[in-house]
Order: structure tokens, then sequence, then C-alpha cells
């Protein structure tokens, strides 16, 4: 097993999540409510709880996995939290770190033109709010 | 009753029956909703970082114009605004509850919109179902010529009216309140886990097949407890479960289509209202067999 | 800093003056003053810049060798060229295209989606601007598009009105062209989605023009030439037709008596470019920026006389090109807007020309001459006009009349362009009165067309304002627009018809240039001036002094 | 002052400062402006445009119809002591003392490629071409950027909800300057999306009026051929006459 080093760096990452995240997020206890609640996790390459622990530990290579773009930001896992956390909040910090770079996770310019005859305005709207930068 | 009505951009296209059938039968329970004159779109997903604060001008802007429709005399609810759609609810409430309770928030908000007059925090937002709670369920009872005997509904909240705990209108685990209507109205109810579970929500805009997985579940869980139908409140929820089951079909050909009402439609169903109100052509799934088998309509 | 202290946009000498107007206002709500004698129009008229002694001059060489024209055209026409014939380097060819269109207003880009239309493929087509595409007198069109549709107007009844508004003058053939297509221009402007102004009932609003005699006029608010040029520009871009901005062409290519494309010039860069094409449409506009006689304009930064002058040489004709559309009202205060179009729908809803005492002196349905000489008069000769804190002299034109006659917020209403421009100089028309004096308006000749757009050259079409022959002496109010759109149509049909006859392309050469040059010479003309000037010349004279030209 | 008699000289002469460029002698008050930074002092009663000519530069860029109508002149610029950056049309702001400010020549916006003909009356028709309408905030810069005063974040909602009456009212007196797009925080190009909206309007929201339909199959049916014919046959003389003798359509 690969040791782990803590750096300052991690500790920063962490710090601007919880920031971001209005949350203390080395408050969880890795119980694994969230993953069991959550809705899209079979679509997740990490789970919510495996997403928590890797900021709680200030990994940046969160940011490389699917997870959080999955989210479908039900909160399901928001109000079942037994330590108060909101999942959801961290999740939306980490996709606000990736598109105030002015990175869109989805070209909304690139969705295919016969989508948009059906696809209500609530849909598109909300994609633009959490996938666009 | 006049009271200030925010319709949301959905509600003026794909889904206008929800509008029409909602502002029939609030017509027949003596409510008026005066649509806001100018409104922008709220954003429909509450921005949840803690430093954003521009994604909160759009809700604040259109409590504003709900202070200038009470200065106007033009409501008689001079406090409350009222949504139809779940997700405008979930976030004109928690913008409002989030600069009722950060004041240096509001100062900034109302500081980048110089040229509207300032926002007072004191307008609350309310979803229809508190409204019909309110109102009564047996009132609405009275109401009905129509009664939706032997239809079996399944009614599918969804998350915004529920989640988080602060916005939401029932009991986030086992929410009751269409449940108490739908009773109100006739018809025999079947309760089931999945009405709260997410149908996926914007990830229908860039990953349909999951979305369709999951309106597969929420309508089979249903359907295996003998529903007929399914009642929405949202037209986020309602397109996911609706108009995906083109998508469910392709993966699972089994599935036996279900018709997918807003609970609105169903009141006036009920109430007896004319087939313009109900707006059915812009349901995907034909809900107008089932209603003429079961007699409820013509 | 000292600035002139303002209340409501004016001085306040000129405050004092507006009481006046203020104080004989409720007596001239009703009352109007009684049209001109026949000789008095004549005497008045002399005080016209058009027949004011001094104006013009005879053109020394070309085909019109002996007509007359002012003498600002005429100076253009006797100008050498921008380049040395010779010194052009025609072994390659930049674009080899099937039409070339100069000139992207209302005029060329209707000839390009004609042209398109007609089967010419997009690709094949070149659309080239001295500025932006859209950056043209249409663009600033005002009052509205002329067409005889209603059930009790007829085709003729128009004809008859324009032919009589261009003192007879006109080409019977090309205003028949004119006035025969202008209800279909009408529906196919509202099939492109044009929005035009409707009655509450869904009808066209259909309104009086100067100089007709039942209500034709279509608009769209007073933006009438910005939604027609925006709207056929949209589908221009949605066809995805090739468009150069920045590229004014500079000089025709001939060979022979036949137009074979022409040299552009990159305004930023200097690098010039041949184009090659088998048709030719000139499409340039007008002449306002020669400031002819020293008037103010209405008249778009580029319109310079650039067509003419390079057509000229390449042997097409001009005709009418002796008078110059001057109109009464064009602002005069405050300088920042000294020259815009007051359109004339100002008087026929109500506002009067009235002097420094406040009184109305002219009848306001004179004759757009008559009138603006009438102002000319009152100012220069009676002495009764008011002086700007510049120098300028106006008289006032009573525009709070209109809200008067029309009911409050008719203004705001029906004349958004202009409203809006004096309330950012914080005059409000609704309540005070605004400062007109003549302005240069109109180039009513220009290069001889036939129906099809067609010139007595061989491949070199013209529609707009750079023809001559529909208008006659003096256009009417709303066929201008309808003029570019009617005959940018045609020149696109039929150049593309041409096209599919005349598969070959012609040699490019300057041969027509290099004769010019040398009829220049024979008579005696020095080369002190050059042509196409393309853009006037503002730059502070301070400034200009002391320049040094080393890049 | 010796008066001159000739009244075209006189005319020309009273005109020249906007005719021929402004001269020094004839200035009484001036101000200092900041061309790209650069200070220069010009007359007082300017407008940006034309203080930028007077300072010496040709312009070839950001110059146009001069009078409010097409849209070229779009510049940006700070007043004396205030933090607001401020949009309008070179052409019709005047110049005041200590201003900062730059032309913005062109705006890199993408205009969709459709074909109106094609297209179904609803909402989808805005979502399809300029999906970026939902990012919208409703921050309201556009609006405050618009030389014209118009409601752009209104139309730009309206089109969000597929309402083109309201997209084609608010944005009619649009002149497509860009400026609204170039401070647009979502990217928006608001007066593409506004063109598309009116067109769809224009098209399908308002009727095609039966008498111009009926017109149009008139003259091409040869109606008013032998009328025709026969009007532009006359001479000068009789033409004079019929013109002299027109009834006018009473108000």
């Amino acid at each position: 097993m690969k040791k782990l080093i803590i750096t300052s760096e991690n500790v920063k990452f962490l710090q601007k999540i919880n920031e971001l995240a209005d949350q203390d997020i080395t408050l969880c206890e890795q119980c694994g409510t969230c993953s069991a609640s959550c809705p899209m996790v079979a679509e997740m390459d990490i789970t919510p709880s495996q997403l928590m622990r890797m900021v709680q530990l200030g990994l940046k290579e969160v940011m490389e996995t699917k997870a959080m773009w999955v989210c479908a930001s039900c909160y399901t896992c928001t109000v079942r939290c037994p330590r108060g956390l909101d999942v959801a909040k961290v999740a939306e910090a980490l996709r606000q770190v990736y598109l105030r770079k002015a990175l869109d996770y989805i070209e909304i310019k690139k969705i295919p033109k016969y989508e948009f005859v059906s696809l209500p305005q609530i849909a598109i709207v909300s994609a633009c709010r959490k996938f666009t930068g | 009753m006049r009271i200030a009505y925010y319709p949301g951009c959905t509600l003026k296209t794909t889904a206008k029956n929800f509008e029409t059938s909602a502002i029939a039968i609030a017509q027949q329970l003596g409510v008026e909703f005066v649509e806001l004159p100018r409104w922008t779109c709220c954003g429909t997903v509450f921005s949840l970082t803690s430093d954003d604060l521009i994604h909160h001008v759009a809700p604040i802007r259109n409590l504003i114009r709900v202070q200038e429709m009470v200065k106007r005399k033009q409501v008689d609810d001079e406090k409350r605004i009222l949504t139809l759609c779940s997700m405008c609810f979930n976030t004109l409430k928690r913008s409002n509850l989030r600069v009722k309770e950060n004041i240096e928030d509001l100062k900034k908000i109302n500081n980048l919109m110089y040229l509207e007059e300032d926002y007072c925090a004191e307008i609350e937002v309310i979803h229809l179902l508190q409204l019909l709670k309110e109102i009564g369920f047996d009132k609405i009872k009275a109401k009905v010529k129509n009664p939706l005997n032997n239809l079996k509904v399944a009614p599918y909240y969804g998350c915004m009216i529920l989640r988080p705990l602060e916005v939401g209108i029932d009991d986030p685990e086992d929410p009751t309140i269409q449940r108490d209507l739908l009773e109100a109205l006739g018809a025999e109810v079947i309760d089931n886990p999945y009405k709260k579970v997410c149908c996926g929500s914007y990830q229908t805009v860039n990953n349909k097949e999951k979305v369709a997985e999951l309106a597969f579940d929420i309508l089979t869980h249903a359907q295996r407890e003998g529903a007929e139908a399914i009642t929405t409140c949202c037209p986020l929820c309602s397109f996911n479960l609706d108009f995906r089951q083109k998508e469910v079909l392709k993966k699972h050909p089994d599935f036996k289509q279900i018709p997918v009402f807003y609970i609105t439609q169903l009141i006036a169903v009920a109430f007896g209202l004319d087939n313009k109100t109900l707006g059915f052509d812009q349901n995907y799934v034909d809900p107008k067999l089932l209603l003429k088998n079961k007699g409820l309509i013509k | 800093m000292a600035e002139i202290k303002l209340i409501d946009g004016y001085p306040e000498y000129m405050r004092r003056l507006i009481e006046k107007v203020e104080k004989t206002r409720p007596k001239r709500v009703d009352y109007t003053p009684p049209p001109m004698s026949k000789q008095e129009q004549e005497e008045v008229l002399k005080l016209h810049p058009d027949y004011a002694p001094g104006g013009k001059r005879a053109i020394a060489v070309g085909p019109n060798k002996g007509d007359v024209g002012p003498n600002e055209v005429v100076d253009l026409l006797e100008a050498y060229p921008l380049i040395e014939p010779d010194e052009i380097d025609l072994s390659r060819v930049d674009y080899d295209t099937d039409i070339l269109i100069i000139g992207g207003g209302l005029a060329g880009t209707s000839a390009a989606l004609w042209a398109n239309n007609q089967g010419i493929a997009a690709d094949r087509i070149l659309l080239v601007n001295k500025l932006r595409h859209g950056d043209a007198n249409s663009i600033m069109a005002e009052g509205g598009t002329q067409a005889a549709d209603r059930e009790i107007d007829s085709v003729q009844r128009h004809y008859l009105d324009t032919i009589g508004g261009g003192h007879f003058a006109n080409k019977p053939e090309v205003v028949r062209a004119l006035v025969e297509d202008a209800p279909f221009i009408i529906k196919w402007l509202i099939e492109m989605g044009a929005i035009f102004d409707r009655e509450a009932n869904g009808e066209l609003v259909e309104k009086w023009g100067g100089g007709t005699s039942i209500k034709r006029m279509h608009s769209c608010r007073d933006y009438t030439g910005l939604e027609e040029l925006r709207v056929i520009r949209d589908e221009f871009r949605n066809r995805q037709i090739p468009c150069l901005e920045q590229f004014p062409a500079i000089e025709l290519f001939t060979e022979g008596n036949r137009v074979t494309g022409a040299i552009l010039w990159n305004l930023e860069t200097g690098e010039y470019k041949i184009v090659r094409a088998k048709a030719t449409i000139l499409a340039t506009g007008g002449f306002g920026r020669l400031h002819i006689r020293g008037f103010p304009t209405t008249n778009h930064y580029g319109a310079t006389f650039d067509g003419p002058v390079i057509a000229y040489r390449a042997g097409a004709k001009l005709r009418d090109t002796d008078t110059v559309q001057y109109h009464p009202t064009g602002a005069a205060y405050p300088i920042q807007i000294v020259g815009y179009l007051l359109t004339e729908k100002l008087r026929s809803s109500g506002a009067q020309p009235v002097n420094v005492d406040g009184e109305a002196f002219v009848f306001p349905l004179e004759p757009r001459d008559v009138e603006a000489a009438s102002f000319i008069r009152e100012c220069y000769v009676r002495n009764k006009g008011i002086t700007t804190p510049t120098g300028l002299r106006g008289i006032w034109l009573d525009t709070p009349l209109i809200d008067i006659k029309n009911g409050k917020g008719y203004i705001a209403k029906a004349f958004p362009a202009m409203n809006r421009l004096f309330k950012r100089h914080g005059i409000d028309m609704a309540k005070d009165p605004v400062l007109v004096f003549p302005t240069l308006h109109y180039q009513n000749g220009g290069v001889e067309t036939d129906p099809w757009g067609r010139t007595n050259v061989e491949g070199l079409w013209v529609a707009g304002e750079v023809s001559g022959g529909v208008h006659g002496k003096n256009r009417l109010m709303g066929n201008s627009t309808l003029d570019c759109l009617v005959f940018g149509r045609r020149s696109g049909i039929n150049a593309a018809e041409y096209v599919k006859t005349h598969t070959t392309a012609g040699n490019i050469t300057l041969e027509h240039v290099k004769k010019y040059i040398d009829m220049l010479k024979q008579a005696g003309i020095k080369p002190e001036r050059r042509a196409p000037i393309l853009l006037p010349d503002y730059r502070g004279r301070a400034a200009l002094a002391r320049m040094i030209d080393i890049f | 002052m010796e008066e001159k008699n000739n009244i075209m000289e006189r005319i020309a002469e009273a005109n020249r400062p906007v005719t021929t460029g402004v001269d020094e002698k004839d200035i009484k008050d001036w101000v200092t402006i900041y061309i790209m930074g650069k200070g220069y002092r010009v007359p007082a009663d300017l407008t940006i445009l034309t203080a930028i000519e007077y300072a010496g530069y040709r312009l070839l860029r950001s110059v146009g119809c001069r009078q409010g109508h097409c849209g070229a002149c779009a510049t940006v610029f700070r007043r004396a002591g205030e933090y607001k950056l401020q949009a309008d049309l070179a052409c019709q702001t005047r110049v005041e003392d200590g201003m900062y400010l730059v032309q913005i020549p062109f705006s890199p916006a993408e205009k969709a490629i459709y074909d109106i003909s094609k297209e179904p009356y609803d909402a989808s028709v805005f979502m399809k071409y300029y999906p970026e309408v939902a990012r919208c905030v409703s921050c309201n810069t556009c609006t405050k950027s618009c030389p014209q005063d118009l409601e752009v974040m209104d139309y730009v909602q309206a089109a969000i909800r597929g309402d083109f009456e309201l997209v084609a009212d608010n944005s009619f007196d649009c002149i497509q300057c860009g400026l609204c797009a170039i401070r647009c925080p979502a990217e928006i190009v608001q007066y593409h999306v506004a063109q598309l909206g009116r067109r769809m309007y224009g098209r399908y929201g308002l009727s095609m009026p039966e008498h111009l339909k009926k017109r149009v199959e008139e003259i091409e049916q040869g109606k008013f051929k032998e009328a025709m014919d026969n009007i532009t046959s006359k001479s000068r003389e009789e033409l004079e006459k019929m013109y002299a003798e027109r009834q006018r359509e009473p108000d």
C-alpha cells in the first residue's frame, strides 16, 4: 500500500472546498449513508463517501473523477447525513473549482439540435448551471 | 383572492398544460393567479457555493416584482409568491432564505441591482400544494363532480419540494400531501417508496440512458403495486418520467407505458373541467384512453 | 473646463427664444400659412443650392462630356485614379467568382440573395464592402417603403406619383419595374420575417409619404431601413455567401466594353486584391459625404460617390447627376447631430416650421425644394433664423404640436429613433421645438440603368442610389428603399442569367483606366485630385498640420 | 468681420465644423479626454467620435452612419472619478473632461445558421441555435450597456420561454452594436438571438395581409398591364396634366 503524505497543498485544497461548500468536511466519519442513498451511485466511478474521503485528505485527484458530474443534486444525502454534512454542496464546490476556470463539462453547442425539440427549458437551464463555466 | 404567481419558463413552453390546469382549478377554488408582470428565469437550480451571489440575483429580482405588485395593489396576498414548478419553488425559496438569513448578502445583491428598488426580504415563497392544503382538501372534495373512483394513482414527489429540510413542504422520507389530495378526489392511492427517489433531473441532458433507467425503476415499482397512472408537480420530473419512456422502451421492450399527470390535471378531471384546460396533447403517454375506460372523460 | 450652461438641452438665450414659440403656439394649432404663388416659388428657389449660381460646371471628359453637375461631383469625375495601372500585378487572381457585388446595403444584399435564388451557388458570389456589411444609407432610412397594395390604390397611381415627383425626367420603363415589383417586395420581406407596423387588427399600417396622392408607405417604426436590412442581411449570412468587409473596390477591370472584375483594397493593411468576375453589380450608394455646397448631410460616412467614379472610367453613362436632393429638415442643433434627418413624417404629423419671432412662415406642403429654399430665405435673407452657439443658423420645427394634435406620447411611439436622439442631448421634442436647416440627403441620379439594372457597359449592373433614371430629378419619399430592393433583386436575377449564358470569365485589364488618364491629360487636367476618395476626412486641422507620414 | 454677400458661401462657412473638420481658432471650450490612455485636448462640444477625429485619427473602423442607426461605433468609457464602466455609441455621446475611452471595433460573436422557413414556431428554436441563452443569470448588464436603452435582459428571458412577441417588441430598436454581447457574463449573443426571434415573429407571429397577397397575384396575372402600357406611353404634357389633376386620398 502506498504511503500517503499530507502536504500543505492537500490542506489548502481541503480548506478551499470547505470554504466553497461552507462545510467542515473533516466531520465526515465515512459511514457510507450518502453512498447508500445516492440514486446515481451506480454511474459513479467513486462513491459519494469516497469523494468525501478524498476531499478530507485534500487529494486533488478527486477532480479527475466523474462522481461530482454524475450527482443530480437531489439532496438525499444531504437530508440523511448523520453528521449533518451537505454532500451535495461538496460536489458543487468541486464542480465549481473546475468550471470557474472558464471550462465546460458539457458543450451545449454540441448537443444534437434535434434534442432541443423535446428538452424542456428547465433541463437546459439547469444543465447550463451545473455543467458550463 | 389574488396571489402573485411565478410561472417559470417551462410552464410557458413544454408544460403549458400544468399551468392551464392549475389556473383553472384555482379559479374553481376562488384563487386568482396574478402573473408577475416582468419575470426572469430563476436559474432552476439553487447555487450551492458559499461565495456565489450572482446566481441569487435572478430569484431576488423576481421577489422584488412581488413587492412592486403589492405596492400597486395588484394582489391581495401581500406576503407571498406562488410557484407550481418544484424547481422554481426550491430555487426561489432557498435564495430567499439565504438573503433573509444573511443581511450582508442581501445588501450586496441589492447594490448590484441598483436600478431596482431594494428587496426587503419579507416575501415568502410557497408551492401550489401548500396552497391547496391551506384551502383544505375537504373544500376541494366538495368541488369534485367527477370522483376518480377506481383510478389507481401513484403520487411521485421528486426532490425539490421535499429536500433539503429547510425548504421541504412535507416529510422528506414519507411525504403524504399528494396522497391526501388524491384521496379527496376519490382516487385509489398507490403509495410506494420510489415516490421520493430522484428522477435524474438535469442529467437528462447528457445522460438520458441513466435517466431512463431511473424512470424505469420508479415507474415499474409503482406499476407492480398496481398503479395505472403517476402524478407529479415538476415539469422536469414529468419530462423524465413521461417523455423518457421512449428511451425506457428501447432498453426494456416489455415495459408497459404508463400515463404521467400533473397533479393539477387530475384535479381538473375530478372537477369536470374541459379538455382545453386539461391539455393532454402535451403529455407524451396519452392518458385519454385510461380516463375514458374509467369513465372519467368522454 | 468652461461649458455653456444648458437648460433642458438649450442655452439660456435659445430658451428665451423658445418662449416666443410657445407664446404663438396656441394660435398656430389651427393655422397654416397660404401656399406661395408660382412666381414667389420661382423667386425663392433662386436661394436653393441646386439653383443658386456658382455650384455647377460641365464635365470635361468621358461619356457625359459637356453635361453639367455639381462642382464636387465633377471634381471626382475629373480626378486621376488612385492606382498607376501599370504598377498593378494582374498575374495572380485572388478571387475568381461569378458575381461580384460591390456594396452591402439593401441593394447589394438583395442582389446576392436573388442571384443565389436564381441558382448561382453561394460560393460563386462575392459581396464586398467598404466598411462593414450593412454600413450604408439603407440602414438609416427612417420613413418607409412605398408599395401600392391597398385595394383602392393601383400601380399606375404609384407610377404617376413617382414620375411627377421626379419632374417627369424619370425613365418610364424603369419606374414601371419599380412600381410593379413593389407589392411583391413587401410580401417577400414579410415572408423573410420583416416586421412592418401593423394596426391593432393585424393589417399593415399605410402612411402618407410626401408627394404621394394616397397612403402607401410601409414603415417599421422610424427604423424601416434598419429592419429591412437586418432581415435580409441575416438571410444572407444564413446562406453563407462570401463577404468581405473593410475592402472597398477602387477600380474596375475591363476587357473591351465589358467589365470583368475589380481591384479591392484592404482599408486597414493597404494591400490590393484582384477579383475576376463574370458579372459585377455596383451598389455603392450615394454622395452625401461630398458635402456639396458645404452642406451637412444625412448620409453615411462612406457615401462618397465611389461607384459612379469607377464606372464612369469604364465607360458607363451617368444621368441626372445635376440635381441633388436637400431635405428641408435636417437637425441644426446641437452641433453633435447637425445634418441628421428629421423625417418629413414629423411635418405630416403636425410639426410646423417657425421663425425666430414664433411665426409660421411657409405652407408646409410646398415641394421639398421650395420648402428648403424658404428656410434659407428665412435665415439668410430675412434674418429671422435662430443662430446656434457655433454659428449655424436654423429655424424652429415646432414638434410639440405633434403630441397636441395626435395625443400625448405619440412622438415617443412613432419616432423612437429621433426622440431618443434628442433625449441624449437633453432635448424633449414633445416639450420643446427643435432647430432645423436643409441637409444634403440624396443622389437623385447616377449610373444610367435599365429595368434590369443593366448599364451601357456589358457585365456591369447597378442598383440603388448609385443608379440614375428611376427617380428622375427628384426622388419621392419611400422610393429609395424600394429602389434598392427592386433593382437589387432584378440585377441579381439578370446577372445570374447572364452568368449562365456567359460561362467564361473575361480577361482582366486596366486599359480603360489608361485611356481615361490620357483623356484627362488631353483635357489639360492636372493630376492634383485623385478618386475614388473612399472616405471623407474630418481630422482636426491642428493635428493634420503637424503630421509626419512615416509608415 | 465683413459680411459675405454670397449666401451659399456663408452657409458653407457656418457648416465647416461638421463638413471639413474642426479648426482650433473657433473653439472656446476645451476638455481633456484619454483615448486608449493617451490624453488629448479637444473641443468640449464634440462627440466621442468627432473628438477622436479631431485628435488626428482617420477612422477606418468603429464608424458608420455617424447618426446612431448602424451600431458601428460602440465605445466603452469611464468618466473621471467613477468606477462604472459605461458603454455607448461614440457618435451619440459627448466628450466629458477626464473621460477614458476605447472603441470596440468588432464583436467576435457567432451567428447561428438556420432556415426560418423550416423552423417550428416555438421556444425550441432559441435553444436549438442559441442554447447559451439558458446561461442568463439576469444580472441585467446587457440592459445597462445598451446604448438604445432597450430592456435586453427581458428579451433574452422572453427568448428562453419562447415569447416571440416580447422578444420582437423589446429588441426592435436594436442596432446590433454588440455591446451587450461583449459585456455579458453568460457569453450570450443577445443581438443575434433577437434577430432570430424577430424574424420568427415577423414570419409566423404576424399574418400575411390578404390584400397584399391579392395585389401581388393581380400584378402577376397582368391586371394592370393595360393601364401601365397606357400610362408609360404618355407624353410629358399628358403626364403633367394627369399629375396636376390627381385626386388626393382624404386624410
